[in-house]
């Protein structure tokens, strides 16, 4: 997005709400991230026609239709395709793009792992409810390994993806997670892909209540979720625990969970989350670290670095291509090879 | 000097053939470039070895390049060569049965040793057998001539035996009275700060022309006078060529920018590479990851207002269904170039064939109708472009536009129009938020091109059936039927803008020919052979292919029998019993190579004998 | 016990119709299980809501369920439901119009109140203005009845209102005079380990029941006899589960290991759903990341010797058009299921359509012919799964067969075969390398299939271009022509497996009804009922478009007028045109929709009062 | 592949050379390959009939009309897509995968990145020359971000994919790296691929001397390889350089180039090279490490590890569910469901 902020009439969510009626079931975690894009957006200093939303299909895609500024429902998998361009075209929209896991990591892996790796400035959010919700109940590319859906009776036989190691291992400039559930902390994400130039990833954790009801309610349930959860700030030690009393370590390249009360250790011995970092170590262990025993699934800003954009190049080698004169008339274009004349 | 003879000729073929890395397609093109400006009309096919490289001196590697010029009015490259250049064994061994039967062969002996007959499978050193008998032979030791010619240019060996193309290239010119001029100034051009190379290839050219004067190897030198050329300014353009600067001229008559989503693929990747290089025309160009990413970011180029095309080959084309769909159902802008090529899957992917037809036509899911063009030659590439683009923007859809390998690759004089010579197309897009509704619609049936940024204007496209009007998600079923008819009709409302067929040489005749494609060469020369042999012969070239000229009907109606040549098993023949249950007899070829005007001619004439 | 009196009838057509989650789906197939189990022929149609939930009580989220059945044989599941159950204020909006003109209609006034009335649009209670007058409507406070009879059950009042379908059900099976045993062995069997749901369900389903004995709310019961159905093992499939189970069966056939390589899409999924449990016969389902992988996943186990299928829908074909040209390279037997649904792009994807089939004949690069079959009746998917199958087997090529989302979410009777009813057609792979050569022919032209570990016959496959017998890659243009045609005559000798066209009622007749696919049901129907009326009319069913039966065009030509319904703008017909050169009439419906018998009758009665 | 190794006739490369005239450029890199996996096969203990070579289309992907095993050619990004029907079909089979920078990384990127998640028991042989050899000289998505080709007249504007980071963050069990000039190191990763059970990704830096002649020249001419690769060896220290006097040393996360010869440090204060780490964070510092100042480019195993392979998982629930009985009869299949009699 361009980072010249015009001034526009002052917005506010219902702006953001188009005529069409929500028609996501009761329940579904579709609905918390709509109100929290449409609460973000407002106060981002963007007019709203400067907005386009792209998705692909599936229950998330249909997110554009309720989103009164410019949009598209595309073809399955193919919405980061689309939305690079519209980027390419006019660089000055900002392009946002909902998907699910499906989508995005089934069918539409490619042109995610390349937007990723060109760091063309989109902000994808991914709504993952590990799940195909609506073909109603197929397992996807991040359903766990062993569950038992309409396609897998037996349970899959599929390790599921990483998203964030896969965004990561992409080269994405930002990656970041949230949680459906908890609103607040996901506006703040949404606020952050805004703010970020260049590819920036937001993977939800989305509750399917129809076809995978709960599989997040390990990091959802009041009990348990604090035990469950750390957020990541940048600058700041890696706390977490219902008393705040638990911090992840890292000594060498290995990360241990610690408890504060013990003594042993106390905040300025955790490890600092630094989501600038440009080597994509930390990031690697972070975006696994839920698979170590005893480790809670960290939330927040994982990775945000800045790197050029491709839109940001591709625009400049056209202008300089301009600024060196002709490309206005036939006989440029048409006479630039030998020509003869016949009298 | 000698006392050889100057012979006139009216048209004349000539095919350089050697190995790979022999630069025959330096050599034809330079061949080429002189022809023009010495202001004949002329048709060249280049003939690549099969997509990759061989090993050096074999069968697989041989690389042609084959110019057929003329005083008059020129269609084909030719069907078969009157003097072939060789530059090796392999050379000769690929060509041969193309010549004509008297035909000159200049073979350059310094590479017909044991090693180089046995790399091309020669048992027998055909230049000591009876292999050549009939031919008018010419031995020339070039790449020893060369190497004695360059001796005193201080560049190593490897790098003189380089030049030896440009000796074939000098002897020719002699062979052809030719003026060395425009060649020694581009060797000039082309070699700008490389004095030694400058030097040496201009040395080559001349020692080769100069051999032809000196030695009594000719008896005949060959004058083929000027052509009469409509007046004005010509230059050398190839399909693809064609292609990519018709669609940067739509551009201009539409006053939007370009863009192009393209992956390569043999033979369209030079559209794409064309393209990349005019930036200075705001021309944005996206090598995409895969075809259908190609095509979903042109589609969203679409949806934010610029001239928006994707390029490809039949297996990009299968790629690219799905989203042809979505285009058909978003209703916007697009074309899409098919550049075909010998099939199915991989099939020949350098050779030429005009088997995508049925795919454009109807290779997607649900009733998709989209509108479908053909060019007729490499230079009509240019306007077919500008004509897919105008269709597009003005009746918010989808364009094929086919072309294919021989157009792609083969290349004629295309005289260069001026600006004013193209009408505009300006696009109006939607600014007025009154009233506005996205799926609403002008009197073509065409709906309003809002787009993203404009204020007011917000709206959600999609691949989902969309209400009348409103342009909302619409299950009704009432809305589905009415949609999907008024999207076939807006199409067929295309009529509007489609010039009539028109039908040349003779109206009365029984017999009409009715071309598509690139068919439409070798087809006029065959016709115009026909006619000269005293016989009545019609002959209509089909450029809109979906929908069809309004008067099409009545034209088939008018002959007693129809006769589609096409290098498939008959696709234009099915769509046109399909469509005006007539039955045309057919001419098929399915060998990748495009018709030689002698297989037309003989199958009209067995044709018209029936009559 | 009250006097209703007990009317005898031949056929009736009943419709569940509530919210989403009131379990209309679940009613009508336990209504359909205890119809069959009751003998008779029968029929049926859910209609689901579009894709996505909608908020509870509107229209958007309508889910619905009819039957049609009857005492003799049964094509359709029935165009307008004599019997309407209306669960909330939205089922009765979107259902009334489809209804008979004096059709009963069973309305739950306890969901009547003012929310549901605004959430389904009503300004007024229909119940209580003229709306429904000339219809029969029983006012019954099913939810109320409901919680009242399970009052001593120890569940969640939530609970109890969902028990209000098995009510509903009960208070029909009452109507129509049906036997409560197979339901309430059904709820024993489905909640077992459940009792309290065990309970409740039973509970409600008799009081419902009850309260059609109790109440003088219906002046007649209905009786429908059992129908004279072939003797026979019955059960009710699906067209989806008949195709999965006609693969398994194939696969048994061919003494095979079945392979599918899919991903999911409305309205295939099933096919893929059944074939994942069903591992005990050995079946591999592939979950695939695309389409495109799907298919080639399903070409590589073809490769190593498997019964390899794909399944999808329209969008999906799509993109499996440039591996299916792979497969028609390598000659590698593969079957591909398009479950057609409304088109173009993703357009109506809950919806039924039949505007493939020019995708599936022609949508592919270059000359690349496959066989194309589409099935006629939900039954007939499992014999047309056996048919592919075989031709796939036999002449090594991909086969296409269509079916669509009418036939696939619609069932019907089927009369469980014995296994010797189907012959045999055991595979022989190629295991002699004696002279083994990939692309050498057998009589029907068919290549050897030598499968990967087979000592000896390694060979490579590929998508260029194939020398004839050998299988190298070959670029010689009369090998090219030679294959092509060779591919083409070997999908047309797939003629020699493929039963006449057989035409059906009057022989003598001026009109033939040519239907393909689905529209069978429904044309059957409308033919029966005009052959009623005295009018004279033939009937032919296409199963197997390419290539057409050896007869065809004999058929075609015995009678003035072919008529040609579809669920498109004429497909078949451009096709029947363009292979026979005859001008069918058409009947076309893009709707989403399947054909009403209805529609057909009034269109057929029109050409025959034309003739 | 099957881990029984059973008695085979003995094999030499001649025998998985096929009939079919080589038709690479003189100087192509692929020649390289070509030998070291005919010279690898023999030495398997694997019966010839049990290979199958699949590929996609590119100069790279003709390698099996070369190989005399059973071979597909597939379509262009499709290999591994093929590759995986092949292998769930036949476990029994050797299934190798032939692939070009375009037609894995481009087209083919969705099947890659799926073949990683699965573990799917693969040989993929990366011929990566940075160029779309076979289309003539177009840049691909490990083109260096400049570089100038046919189609980037102006140069790319794309930073690269780094495919050893993609195949790590999609999950790959084996990842390694061998340079077409270096025949016996290119040899000793084609067998470590072929020992491998899962998954194995080897990256082979090919030179296409037509289109992008000198790719590689720093890392293969004799006067600069040693100092621009190091070799890594499981167990080993990792050093490199002519004198073999310089080390990669690791501090925390970071790693540092040091001399050996300063004295400051020994071959003990080395990164040990761990291939076998569970956590990705080695392997990810690995594959982004020649992206540092002064670093050079690691050749070798950078990660294996032992995780149960989607094929044996596949098989695994058909033979339990074949074990359950049932499953051979037409009663069985037809009639499990609400049967009735029509008498
Ligand atoms: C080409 C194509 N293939 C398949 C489908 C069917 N389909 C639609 S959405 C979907 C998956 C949706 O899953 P996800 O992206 O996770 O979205 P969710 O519904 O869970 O939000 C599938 C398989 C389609 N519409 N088009
Ligand atoms: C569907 C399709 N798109 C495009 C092509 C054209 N094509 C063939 S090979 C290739 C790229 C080859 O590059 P790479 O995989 O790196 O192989 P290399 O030739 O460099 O070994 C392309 C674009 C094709 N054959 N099919
Ligand atoms: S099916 Fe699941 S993801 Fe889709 S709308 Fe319903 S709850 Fe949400
Ligand atoms: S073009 Fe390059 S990659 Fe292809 S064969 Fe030649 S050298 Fe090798
Ligand atoms: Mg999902
Ligand atoms: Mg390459």
């Amino acid at each position: 997005m361009s980072d010249k902020r015009v001034d526009v009439p002052e917005l506010t969510p219902k702006d953001f709400q188009s005529s069409q009626e929500v028609k996501w079931c009761a329940g579904c975690g579709d609905y918390s991230i709509l109100a929290q894009v449409q609460r973000t957006l407002p106060t981002l200093g963007i007019p709203k026609e400067k907005f386009v939303w792209i998705s692909g299909i599936g229950c998330s895609s249909r997110f554009p239709y309720y989103m009164d500024t410019f949009g598209m429902h595309g073809i399955h998998g193919r919405a980061a395709a689309i939305a690079t361009g519209v980027k390419l075209n006019r660089p000055d929209l900002a392009v946002w793009v909902a998907t699910g896991d499906g989508d995005l990591l089934s069918i539409g892996g490619n042109h995610f792992i390349h937007s990723c790796r060109k760091n063309i400035d989109l902000k994808i959010i991914l709504f993952n409810n590990r799940i195909y919700g609506l073909t109603k109940g197929q397992f996807s590319p991040t359903s766990e390994l062993g569950k038992k859906t309409k396609t897998s009776p037996y349970g899959t036989t599929e390790y599921p993806f990483n998203p964030l190691s896969l965004a990561i291992g992409s080269g994405a400039t930002l990656v970041a997670r949230a949680i459906d559930r908890d609103p607040k902390f996901l506006k703040d994400m949404i606020d952050k892909i805004a703010q970020h130039r260049g590819l920036a990833f937001l993977e939800v954790f989305q509750n399917c209540s129809i076809f995978n009801d709960g599989t997040y309610a390990n990091l959802t349930d009041k009990e348990t979720k604090d035990d469950a959860v750390v957020k990541l700030e940048h600058g700041k030690p890696m706390i977490f625990g219902k008393e705040r009393n638990k911090g992840i370590r890292v000594e060498g390249m290995t990360p241990h969970v610690v408890d504060l009360d013990e003594g042993d250790y106390s905040a300025d011995d955790l490890w600092v989350h630094d989501e600038t970092d440009e080597c994509i170590a930390r990031a690697a262990i972070l975006s696994h670290i839920e698979d170590r025993p005893g480790f809670p699934t960290p939330v927040g800003v994982f990775r945000s670095i800045r790197k050029k954009t491709y839109d940001e190049m591709f625009r400049e080698q056209i202008d300089a291509a301009h600024a060196k004169g002709g490309g206005d008339s036939f006989a440029d274009l048409l006479e630039a090879k030998n020509v003869w004349e016949v009298n | 000097m000698s006392d050889q003879k100057v012979e006139i000729i009216d048209e004349v073929t000539v095919r350089f053939a050697g190995d790979s890395g022999d630069g025959m397609q330096l050599a034809g093109s330079q061949f080429t470039n002189n022809t023009a400006l010495a202001g004949h009309d002329l048709s060249t096919l280049p003939d690549y070895p099969a997509e990759i490289r061989a090993p050096a001196g074999t069968v697989f590697g041989v690389s042609g390049f084959q110019i057929h010029y003329s005083s008059s009015e020129i269609k084909t490259p030719g069907d078969a060569p009157d003097v072939l250049v060789a530059m090796n064994p392999a050379a000769l061994k690929v060509n041969l049965p193309e010549l004509k039967s008297s035909a000159t062969i200049i073979v350059n002996t310094s590479s017909f040793d044991n090693k180089h007959l046995k790399l091309a499978g020669y048992e027998n050193n055909p230049l000591e057998d009876d292999t050549l008998k009939g031919y008018n032979v010419i031995h020339v030791p070039m790449t020893q001539l060369t190497q004695d010619a360059l001796e005193k240019v201080a560049i190593s060996t490897k790098e003189r035996e380089r030049s030896k193309n440009f000796f074939a290239l000098g002897l020719t010119f002699w062979l052809f009275s030719r003026d060395l001029t425009p060649t020694l100034d581009w060797i000039d051009a082309k070699f700008d700060g490389k004095p030694k190379l400058q030097e040496a290839n201009k040395r080559a050219l001349r020692a080769g022309y100069h051999f032809g004067e000196m030695k009594e190897i000719f008896s005949t030198r060959y004058v083929v006078e000027k052509a009469k050329l409509k007046k004005g300014k010509y230059r050398n353009v190839s399909g693809n060529e064609a292609t990519a600067l018709g669609f940067v001229a739509a551009a201009m008559k539409a006053k939007l920018e370009l863009f192009l989503g393209s992956y390569p693929i043999t033979p369209a990747s030079e559209i794409l590479q064309e393209l990349s290089a005019l930036k200075r025309f705001g021309v944005k160009t996206f090598q995409a990851e895969d075809e259908i990413a190609a095509i979903c970011a042109t589609i969203g180029a679409s949806f934010t207002g610029a001239l928006a095309i994707t390029t490809t080959s039949g297996p990009g084309l299968a790629l690219k269904t799905e989203a042809t769909g979505l285009g058909v159902m978003t209703e916007l802008p697009l074309v899409i170039v098919d550049v075909q090529r010998g099939g199915p899957s991989t099939g020949l992917p350098t050779k030429t064939e005009q088997a995508d037809l049925l795919q454009a036509l109807y290779g997607r899911n649900g009733e998709a109708p989209v509108c479908v063009l053909a060019a007729a030659t490499p230079a009509d590439c240019f306007y077919m472009a500008i004509e897919a683009s105008r269709f597009a923007l003005k009746y918010m859809t989808p364009v094929i536009l086919l072309t294919d390998g021989y157009l792609a690759n083969g290349s004629e004089p295309f005289r260069i129009p001026d600006e004013s010579e193209i009408p505009e197309f300006p696009v109006e897009f939607r600014t007025d938020p009154k009233d506005f509704q996205p799926y609403a619609r002008d009197i073509n049936l065409s709906r309003p091109w809002a787009v993203p940024g404009t204020k007011g204007l917000e709206h959600r496209l999609g691949g989902l059936e969309k209400s009348h009007i409103y342009g909302n998600v619409s299950h009704v079923p009432e809305n589905h039927e009415f949609m999907v008819r008024l999207r076939e009709e807006k199409i067929m409302n295309i009529r509007q803008d489609i010039p009539d067929l028109e039908v040349v040489y003779d109206q009365d005749a029984d017999v009409l020919v009715l071309t598509w494609g690139s068919s439409f060469g070798a087809a006029t020369e065959a016709i115009r052979r026909i006619r000269k042999s005293g016989k009545k012969i019609a002959h209509a070239h089909l450029r809109y292919i979906f929908p069809t000229p309004k008067n099409m009907k009545d034209v088939l109606e008018r002959f007693k029998t129809v006769v589609i040549p096409e290098l498939n098993l008959g696709q234009l023949a099915r769509v046109i019993r399909s469509e005006f249950l007539i039955e045309p007899k057919q001419i098929n070829k399915v060998q990748g190579l495009p018709f030689k005007a002698i297989e037309i001619e003989t199958e009209l004439n067995k044709i018209l004998g029936e009559q």
